[in-house]
């Protein structure tokens, strides 16, 4: 079983860190195959920033698929960008307070999380990613929550004082995302 | 019926938008040359010899004609386009680390020939395109992802300055230090452009003009942070004035 | 042992030292920006040094230096940067300086893209500089096998005393994967390392100019040159005796054989199953060392068995594919997939490729 | 007295800043819209406290600044 | 035509200036500061350029400025030289600027030797920079042919858009031989080319940017960078129907061939005659391009007649050889007579190689 | 019984004679240098990074330890050499074209970041090796094979000024201009290698000697005829003494 | 017909001026191939200097061969260093006044001429070359005489003051060398 | 009074003349024979007036002299 997941959005909004912490977890507590893989252009800001996470049990061949299993849409441009890409009856999570266009395709599985708004109310707009985090995990349980959660709780302790905040965050994006798996 | 007094030059491409970071100053310094050329009608006699770097963003953003040259290599490039072709107004544009340092020994060579070309010395203190390594001009006290600790006497040297060490060469006409901090030194940047141009239209030969500016993406501060990052530091550092002016 | 999810680009990095390297000296370029940072937080960690050089050119004569005096010392860049690098390179091989330097290649020619490529087979395998010296020339395809391969670069680089080449690409940069790192080795082994070069290294000897150390990198007597070309050649044989490495999967009953290096090898690879499960009989040969070239992995296929040879490889024109048609002689066709200047192979081309050749549709 | 207007081109705003710090007259302020690139680009809340300095225009890097003297 | 006794590198400038060429950009370095120096003195006669760049680096540069204003101009220089300059002829083939530049090769790697040598072969005809770009090489065996070649390029260069290379050597650097020049261009013709270079060329363009001159040496679109790359694959396909040039001196019926290019093709030459003399049936098949590399001459001969090829090259290890076994694929024996270094190869040592493939006692 | 009172120093290969022409003063230069690691004593643990150029006629010469660096990129080679081997006193031996022309970069860069090697360079004004072609420090008025006109200040721009350049750099320690035109220059050249060395041993950084000599063959003079332009042509244009000493 | 020349002697002894000169009159008067080649080593002046001319009614293979037919030899390291190339019944050229050595070859022919001190004698040390360019063409007529003197005056016009000396030089080596021949 | 010796190196010497422009006692002077590099090299034609100030051999490139102080 292979799972290629695209995370896409605009850069600022963590979505190589979404990745990396996925493809972190995986790696931590599972004997798959995981790779991560991120889409750089020339410019150091602005435009689209999207990332590749594959994780599979067989060995990986290319770290970024030409068709997608997940794809995670954080603003409007990627969307039109990527969505192509993902197959028939694969996921689409979208960040629903920015991501306004009416999605055209009825043979994939939307979640929608208004994580922006989320980050928002919870007083800090950059755990955006954090929530959609727990959005995909609480969804797909690809890896067990905690598993992810550990990774995280791990490559933040040199900032201990985030921990809290990003706990809710990540909290909150698992019951969405378990919500909506229901 | 409204008189449009200020609006993006006709240089740039209509349908554009740049690709430089929020507050990068790349983006001021390559709309001042845009300026100044449309104002000097020399719009379609000109052609830009960009480096590599942040600068090369402008490519497909700029309206008229360019060139990429070898990281480095702009004066070396912009020597040949000149001499073949001297009726063509041809300017490079560098970054710190394109110029001083792979490229030292092209800018200081053309310098020493005094080639009648213009050089664009962008001095952000680092590299941008690349990922805030440590350049020639990066401060102490400035981190450098190649320099964990920042710059350390002993181990990187001291900041050049390229403006001074250029004025000991005979040849240049016109070496000037300019910023684009605040309205009034974004003026005088783009006087200090056309008058290098004018210099090259005279025939008189090398000028360069070094613009301080921010890189506020590889500082690690916000635009406006990094502009006063510039101004207490950076212009300490390198301050602004004509280092040369043959007249 | 434990896995790190580590980029590859660290990676390798961290393995050079882990394999004794105490010198890096480069400078930046995407996609490898990650090695050079790397070192400058690491190798002072270790008492090594790492410098960022001036330019790339600057970068390579300061490996030259350290490994002249007898440290294991590396580089690393991309594709212009590596061609800039090749006076140096060319200057390594003529001096005899064992030192190890890595391509993580973009799209080309010029300063091309900076995504992934395979654009400098030809560069890395026939013409690395001037003069027609030759390195072993190391292809990985994961992270892990970089960081492997790695580790024996700079073994071979001692034994040999010859410059190795690690020809990786922008992705095995810049992707993150699971790897085991290997043992640190001992300081008291690193610097025996050292020591065991003294005799030819550039660090100073008692006045008697028979046994002193001259470093030369080139002669000025042709007889004297010759003889050096001569011992040079004689070396690069015994590599397509003892060096060759390459992996073939499912090559013994495979009627169509995949061909591929590096992160191609692995895009291809994870091919082969996807067609065997639909009655295709397919193999891979995937060579790691691209020179020596795995020579006798094709010159043992059963030509009356293999319908066609598939080529996958990310250069345009195709350059890999000409060493092996080279090696097949016609005995059957050698077929291409490919893609260039920056996109990364895609394993539904491959997919695709194999299907036509096989006379099915996708 | 000459009448100014000042209006932005959303699009090329990337939300630096430096107009609204060097308005002499505060006339712009960060807009709560985001543009195609992601920015919060700046509005011109008070065009008509406008002098026509020209202060923004040419601090503002990616010209997305217009800047007119109404007619009379 | 009179015949003037001139030098090879003297030669190939003069020949350059009467073909149009208008700057010459480069740096010393033996053995054919030559070129350099007589277009220092040349070039302001007729309004043309010269300048001695600061290094290789800057002088290939200077050419790639030069020619983007549309203007012929050429650089010249020798192993190490060609080798720093590989970044920028990699840039200008990126970019597809046409121009050409000259390797008068000597004994490598490294530094070498300053004497004449062909270890450079696979540099040129494979991998003269990052990228696999190609270029049309030309290998001239005598200073007359260097003189015709010389033309040629600029005509290939211009035609293609791309750059051309001429790879000669120490010997024809240096040697003196008679010679006929062809006639000058007259300056309206160096005009007219330099402004049908005018739509691409960076000399300013009236404000419309889809008209304007935009040279790139790279593109940050992968799918550009790689429709470029297949551009230049496609007109590289065109050189191996169009512009193959080869000598074949005596191949009919001849039972072992000499194959050799540039100075050692003369030299095989030279002993085709005295061999038959002999009564061994030799004959010659000398390349003139290398690349596109003369595929035909080989395929065409008849196997069941032709006991050995016997490569004779001033490399070790050989470099053209290996593209000679590509195409015999082992349909007979191709065999080597080596030297290099430096060391010009003796005729002497063809004579030899030869008769001990004809089981004869030299 | 007779004291031996001078002899060719014990650092060059006894049975060997020089390849450099009558009255070059690269032969002057590197027996120098072997007198004062003689006198201190350190001939083992001294090496010589060679440039290329005539200078390198000495590496089969000389009797210790050497290697030839790339052309220009002798202050590059250093670099990796005492970086990675702090012990050994290492010197890089250049001429001007190799230097100051291709080298330039490297020269500036090392010196910049004040690397702990000595320079030692030869200024003769010309390219030596390849045969007398135009060189940065080319006087106006000398003929160059590749400027048959001599240096044309519209084209090859002035002759360079290197320790004067160097000067404006903060990192290097000691920057000296000798000649070996007399007996006293000999001695205040050998005088100022033992000081550069001294710094070095003292972890001090960079030092620079420079040492202007004549190329009698390619000035096209002989010896004595070079001398006397040596004395009023090139120390006119390049002055001897300390340009600076740290102290 | 081939024939294979090498001069050798010192630097600044002419003998490079010596080779050309006989080629080019060879290339101006003849329609015969003919190549000339110097050897140079690393160091600008002193050690041995030599060239190789190559006349030739056929093609010419490398411009230096491995056997001469014909050796002038101006100094005595370059007989030791050359004696050995030149065949059996070829000829050889020695500047006697420097080269003292025995020759121990029996199977050539020698043709010995004082030209260092007969250009001593004529007060220009430097027409050596041109007194032994004479000696070899009186000797071997490899090319008419009138028109290898119409080379060389061609190539000193931009100094006619030397002519005279230097035709007298020329005359000098002709008459030793046509004595020789008889 | 100390006496000095200067002998010269025969095959070093290349006949610059240096030693012979610096030497005070005008002590040496070129020679007639030519040694294996082809140069007249210099003889010490009066070493008893040398008075040992070493310039002959500072200012020698090549290292072919050398200077002796006679024993007591
Ligand atoms: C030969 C070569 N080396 C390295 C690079 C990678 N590179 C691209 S931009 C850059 C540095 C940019 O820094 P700077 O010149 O300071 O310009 P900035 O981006 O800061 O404006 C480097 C090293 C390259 N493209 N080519
Ligand atoms: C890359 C490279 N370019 C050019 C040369 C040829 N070359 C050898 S020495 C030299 C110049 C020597 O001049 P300089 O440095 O002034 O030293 P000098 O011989 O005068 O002492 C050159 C250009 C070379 N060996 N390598
Ligand atoms: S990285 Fe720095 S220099 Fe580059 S565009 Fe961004 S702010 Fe400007
Ligand atoms: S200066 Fe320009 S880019 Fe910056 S906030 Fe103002 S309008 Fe936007
Ligand atoms: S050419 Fe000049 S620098 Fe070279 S050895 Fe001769 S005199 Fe010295
Ligand atoms: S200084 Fe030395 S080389 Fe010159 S003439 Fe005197 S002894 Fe001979």
């Amino acid at each position: 079983m292979e799972t290629n997941l695209c995370v896409a959005g605009f850069g600022g909004q963590g979505v190589m860190t979404l990745g990396k912490f996925l493809a972190s977890a995986t790696c931590d507590s599972t004997d798959k195959n995981v790779t991560f893989f991120p889409s750089y252009g020339a410019e150091q800001r602005g435009g689209t920033a999207n990332c590749y996470v594959v994780i599979s049990d067989e060995m990986i061949g290319a770290p970024l698929g030409d068709v997608m299993d997940d794809l995670i849409v954080m603003n409007g441009p990627s969307l039109n960008k990527f969505i192509g890409t993902l197959k028939s009856g694969g996921r689409l999570f979208i960040n629903s307070s920015i991501v306004k266009d009416k999605i055209e395709r009825d043979d994939v599985e939307i979640v929608e999380a208004p994580v922006t708004e989320l980050a928002l109310e919870m007083g800090n707009a950059k755990v955006l990613n954090v929530i959609m985090l727990g959005v995909y995990v609480g969804y797909t349980e690809v890896v067990a929550p905690e598993i992810v959660w550990g990774t995280v709780e791990h490559k933040l302790s040199s900032k201990p004082k985030l921990l809290p905040l990003n706990k809710a965050a990540f909290d909150k994006g698992l019951e969405i995302g378990r919500a909506a798996r229901k | 019926m409204a008189e449009l007094l200020y609006s993006r030059t006709k240089t740039i491409q209509e349908d554009k938008v740049s690709g430089f970071c929020p507050g990068c100053m790349h983006s001021t310094v390559m709309k001042l040359i845009g300026e100044v050329i449309d104002e000097m009608g020399i719009v379609d006699k000109t052609a830009a010899v960009l480096g590599i770097g942040c600068c090369g963003l402008q490519m497909d953003y700029m309206a008229y004609d360019n060139t990429t040259a070898p990281h480095g290599r702009a004066c070396a490039v912009a020597t040949g386009l000149k001499r073949a072709n001297p009726d063509t107004i041809y300017y490079t544009y560098q970054g710190d680390g394109d110029l001083a340092s792979i490229g030292l020994a092209e800018t200081m060579s053309a310098a020493n020939r005094g080639e009648n070309f213009t050089v664009i010395f962008v001095n952000n203190g680092i590299y941008g395109m690349t990922g805030g390594q440590l350049a020639p001009t990066t401060l102490f006290g400035m981190k450098a992802s190649t320099a964990p600790k920042g710059r350390i006497a002993e181990e990187h040297g001291y900041p050049m300055h390229v403006c001074e060490t250029l004025n000991q060469l005979t040849a240049p006409q016109y070496l000037v230090r300019t910023s684009c901090n605040n309205p009034g030194n974004v003026l005088k940047t783009k006087q200090a452009i056309k008058k290098a141009f004018e210099y090259q239209i005279a025939g008189k030969g090398f000028s360069l003009v070094e613009i301080v500016t921010s890189c506020p993406t590889n500082w690690g501060l916000d635009s406006l942070k990094a502009l006063d990052f510039l101004e207490e530091n950076m212009l300490k550092e390198y301050p602004l004035g004509v280092i040369r002016d043959r007249g | 042992m434990a896995r790190t999810f580590m980029k590859g680009s660290e990676a390798v990095a961290e393995a050079a030292v882990r394999a004794g390297c105490r010198f890096f000296a480069g400078y930046p370029i995407t996609p490898q920006n990650e090695v050079p940072e790397y070192f400058s937080r690491r190798l002072p960690e270790v008492g090594g040094t790492f410098i960022q050089g001036e330019s790339e050119v600057a970068s390579i004569n300061m490996v030259y230096g350290a490994a002249s005096a007898g440290v294991r010392a590396m580089t690393s860049s991309s594709s212009p940067g590596i061609a800039l690098k090749s006076e140096g390179i060319s200057y390594c091989a003529a001096a005899r300086i064992p030192m190890v330097y890595a391509n993580f290649a973009r799209g080309g020619p010029g300063v091309g893209s900076i995504q992934p490529a395979q654009m400098d087979y030809f560069e890395a395998t026939k013409a690395a500089g001037n003069g027609g010296f030759q390195m072993i020339v190391l292809a990985p395809s994961t992270v892990q096998e970089a960081v492997d391969l790695t580790v024996k670069a700079f073994e071979l680089a001692d034994r040999d005393r010859n410059p190795v080449h690690i020809l990786a690409d922008g992705v095995i940069a810049t992707m993150m994967e699971p790897v085991e790192l290997p043992e640190m080795m001992p300081e008291e082994k690193v610097k025996e390392i050292k020591d065991s070069k003294r005799k030819w290294a550039c660090v100073g000897h008692p006045l008697d100019y028979k046994n002193r150390a001259w470093i030369e990198p080139g002669h000025w007597l042709t007889s004297r040159q010759q003889e050096c070309n001569e011992e040079a050649a004689a070396l690069y044989e015994t590599w397509k005796k003892n060096d060759v490495m390459v992996e073939e999967y499912k090559v013994e009953d495979a009627e169509i054989i995949l061909t591929a290096y590096g992160i191609s090898g692995r895009i291809a690879k994870s091919s082969v199953d996807i067609l065997r499960s639909k009655g295709i009989k397919v193999g891979l040969i995937r060579p790691i060392t691209l020179n020596p070239f795995p020579t006798e992995s094709f010159e043992k296929l059963d030509y009356s068995k293999v319908k066609a040879i598939l080529d996958v490889e990310m250069s345009i024109p195709a350059q890999y594919a000409t060493d092996v048609e080279a090696v097949v002689r016609k005995r059957c066709p050698v077929e291409k997939c490919l893609c260039s200047g920056g996109n990364v192979m895609s394993r539904e081309a491959v997919l695709e490729a194999v299907m036509k050749i096989a006379g099915q549709e996708a | 007295m000459a009448k100014f207007k000042v209006s932005v081109v959303a699009e090329r705003c990337k939300s630096c800043g430096y107009c609204i710090k060097y308005c002499p007259k505060n006339v712009l302020e960060i807009g709560t819209e985001v543009n195609a690139k992601g920015y919060e680009y700046v509005v011109a809340a008070r065009t008509e406290d406008c002098v026509g300095c020209l202060s923004c225009g040419r601090v503002c890097p990616d010209g997305a600044i217009e800047i007119y003297k109404e007619g009379e």
